[in-house]
């Protein structure tokens, strides 16, 4: 990886890839990563692509309580939610409760959140992930707090559109069930995404190599998104992006 | 009468109510939850609206809870909630997993007096098989709309809020917070602490009365200010993300957290109006 | 970019739209109303939240209603609603008969995006038996609380509001009127006109922002002083009554209807901002 | 009647007297002398017996919208509520819709309100109808806006606790579905009740005279409750109360 940009700026540079022209995204509290991809997409379609930040002090146009992000999600009038896990497996359930067998976990993690309802309700759902492990990516979850795919029966206009991590980027087929990997991050391979992935997935006969940060884009990067993430991810803001906010509420 | 103050707001607790909190981000009476613990309240069923942080793990530390019900307890930022985890790992607390919209359906149930509510999406989930009060059914309508789940409707007892504002009729201001006015409406009763008194009727305010629950939801008021330290109150003071991330890891042992207990919540024993 | 007007939001409610007005003590955009008579709508499926006066009573004298649905209809202190009570009388209006809390209800069901949502009361009264949209079962979740009653979702095509605010995003000021949440929440669009521009961002101030509508539910907005009058906007002015009650008089005939109409909406060609 | 007190100051007084000591009433846009008998009741009070203008700019608590009202009365918050009628019967029942066959009616009235709901979740809903006349109270309402009783398998905890007119005071006896005549009203008849009323009703061996206003209360509500009413009902505080508001929003 080139000494001109982060591992988070490169991260920050894939997500954005993968967001529609216009719409709303909707950012929860602990995706500083996801949440300056977003409010880079907007700064590059000139506000088509409209961000919420949920719990934000700023970007946050929310002003009915806790309910209304889920409300609106409800209403279709969220396009864009990003979602992570503990485990994911490629179905692409979601675990965000734990390891080991429920109620008597291995491991406790906070819990579900809203992933049981973001999941059916928000047409593109963008699993990030970071760690690309065989312990995040298993073969099955130990606990489902949202499934990738439901039956017909099941009214679900939402569900996972695609997977980042620190290795690639995969798509899903919500008809097959199955990700597809998509494109390897620079300076990584096929092989290594296979070793460190505990299910299966389709891996097209050429796999690209993930494209690196546009320049002009780390450019709006730096100079604007910190400001606007400083009031959700002060330590994000700082750490990552050079961003020092003064210390007010 | 006597002016009432944090430690008697706590008295009005009972030992195993079902107790509507907050989140972190949301007005979180933490000078409260502190009375709470210095009184003993005991048994407590906490029913996070719908995350909790750093005032559920202080309850489930310090012993107070019997049952937790929450779509996630976290400390953001600063990681996990060290005697959440701990507690749930080693068994010694019930843990009844939710997810954010559910908790907030019921309550609305509860604040339209209906015994249930049906909810989108959420079938599939394992949450949904562990929760035997939860139904999943075929479209009682009767109009082809497939499956749905219905949620039994939580009535909380008791409500804790910290408002920025309140005036002497007992209304209560949390501007845009309106999680809290359904909290209030579905709750038998809410408590309430506050930074400032406001002179004059909050209600009869066109601005600020978008933002005030009426007296009619409140039992009791108190005025403490700072009350929601260490967490933030949003237009008031921030977060002190230091203060959090220390207890972090101090808790991170029962030894570390009765520490923590013994210094900041315990050996505080009046915390005043000013 | 030309500044829409009051006439360039009436093109924007088509033919046949289930259109969504708030009751008259609640931010009614009467300017809008005259407008969308003037563009000439016709076969609209007008929903009273809950209740009507001035705006479907125009809309229906005019001839632009093909079904009301309503928990009441009425020039409050005024009296009976003329258009309306005669166009239900002589068979001319298709009236379905609603109850305050089932529009309430169901807006709230298209807001939380669920087919349906439960009421309690209401089993017994006629209301039901002229509803075929709405359903009476036994208690679904099967706890034994016996009957109640289910009401399908309403997602207006339209809802119209008068705002005492707005700002340059697109951000709408409603007050404590959190009914105008409901509706635009559930609503597919909101047309707003207002009062008065404010300068700066309405969710991102502290106090404005528990009384705002964010942009994201509003289509257009347009600035129309006045634009309730002859009704009241509170805080701004009040209800001209000696307005209503001369209406309620005159509009007695359709004769009298349409010397009002032909008066006080088709001769106003623009309703200026200022 | 005296010529110390109007009509309306009477039949004020009558209805104050029908208030608890404590709890909430709620008082509907059109109801001028319910809303001046809960104020009078609240001063009588101390405050204990809170009242709710819903359509007011003043006295008027609720800040949640137009569903406030309804979901408090779901809650059990609203003690007192007061309900008329185009036409009520024996049992009750509620027409507020209009004379006629439905849809087609004769004559067609406002519409329903929120009676429908009201009646079943308010323990204490008090019926205002000063005309008494065959034409208002009839052996079976033409359309039940809203029923006085309910089978045991529908959750009930409100309903018609009295009625109030120009000649009488009814109790209601929601075991049996019968009204009770409880007092006539100084200068008029128990026989001029019955001959005015188009159902049946329990009339004890002894009917007293509704009470006069007593004088005290008359100077309570001269004094003070015409500035409280006059920002809902200015044309009612005027004409009644003598109170003159100033002209403002």
């Amino acid at each position: 990886m080139s000494e001109a940009y982060s591992s988070e700026e490169f991260l920050i540079s894939v997500i954005t890839r993968l967001l529609p022209e216009r719409g709303n995204g909707a950012i929860g509290a602990a995706s500083p990563i996801p949440g300056a991809a977003a409010l880079l997409q907007r700064e590059l379609t000139g506000g088509a692509f409209r961000v919420s930040l949920i719990h934000g002090i700023t970007n946050n146009p929310f002003t009915d309580g806790g309910r209304e992000l889920f409300d609106a999600a409800g209403q279709g009038r969220i396009d864009v939610f990003f979602l992570g896990g503990v485990q994911i497996d490629g179905q692409a359930n979601l675990n965000l409760v734990g390891t080991g067998a429920y109620p008597s976990l291995d491991r406790r993690f906070p819990g579900s959140f809203g992933s049981a309802y973001m999941y059916f309700t928000v047409p593109r759902v963008i699993l990030f992930r970071p760690e690309h492990s065989r312990r995040v990516f298993v073969d099955k979850v130990d606990f489902i707090s949202a499934p990738g795919i439901s039956p017909p029966d099941v009214h679900r206009p939402g569900g996972p559109h695609a997977l980042v991590t620190e290795l690639c980027v995969m798509s899903f087929d919500r008809a097959q069930g199955r990700f597809r990997l998509e494109s390897v991050h620079p300076g990584h391979s096929v092989e290594e995404v296979r070793d460190n992935t505990g299910f299966d997935f389709d891996v097209p006969d050429s796999v690209p190599i993930t494209p690196e940060p546009e320049p002009e884009r780390l450019d709006i990067l730096r100079a604007k998104i910190g400001r606007e993430v400083a009031g959700t991810y002060p330590d994000f803001a700082e750490r990552v992006l050079g961003y020092r906010a003064k210390a007010s509420a | 009468m006597t002016i009432p103050d944090v430690d008697a707001l706590a008295e009005q607790v009972p030992d195993g109510a079902l107790l509507a909190l907050p989140p972190d981000y949301s007005f979180v009476p933490m000078a409260l939850i502190r009375a709470l613990i210095r009184r003993g309240v005991k048994d407590l069923h906490v029913l996070a609206v719908p995350i909790s942080g750093m005032a559920a793990d202080l309850l489930i530390g310090a012993g107070c809870v019997r049952l937790m019900e929450a779509a996630a307890v976290s400390l953001g930022e600063a990681g996990l909630a060290p005697s959440f985890t701990r507690a749930v790992q080693d068994g010694s607390l019930k843990m009844r997993d939710s997810t954010c919209p559910a908790i907030h359906t019921a309550l609305q149930a509860s604040e339209k007096g209906v015994p249930f509510m049906p909810l989108g999406g959420i079938i599939g989930s394992d949450i949904v098989k562990y929760r035997d009060d939860w139904k999943v059914v075929d479209d009682p309508m009767g109009a082809g709309n497939g499956k749905i789940l219905l949620l039994p409707a939580i009535k909380p007892d008791v409500a804790l809020v910290h408002a920025p504002l309140a005036d002497k009729y007992g209304n209560v201001w949390v501007g845009k917070r309106h999680e809290l006015f359904t909290i209030a409406h579905a709750a038998k009763t809410t408590l309430a602490t506050y930074e400032e008194i406001h002179d004059g009727d909050l209600t009869a305010d066109p601005v600020l009365a978008a933002g005030t629950i009426p007296a009619m939801y409140i039992s009791a008021t108190a005025q403490v200010r700072e009350g929601a330290k260490p967490l933030g109150l949003a237009g008031c003071y921030p977060i002190d993300m230091d203060h959090i991330r220390a207890y972090a890891k101090e808790a991170r042992s029962q030894e570390g957290f009765d520490a923590y207990l013994k210094r900041e919540v315990l050996g505080r024993q009046a915390e005043a109006a000013s």
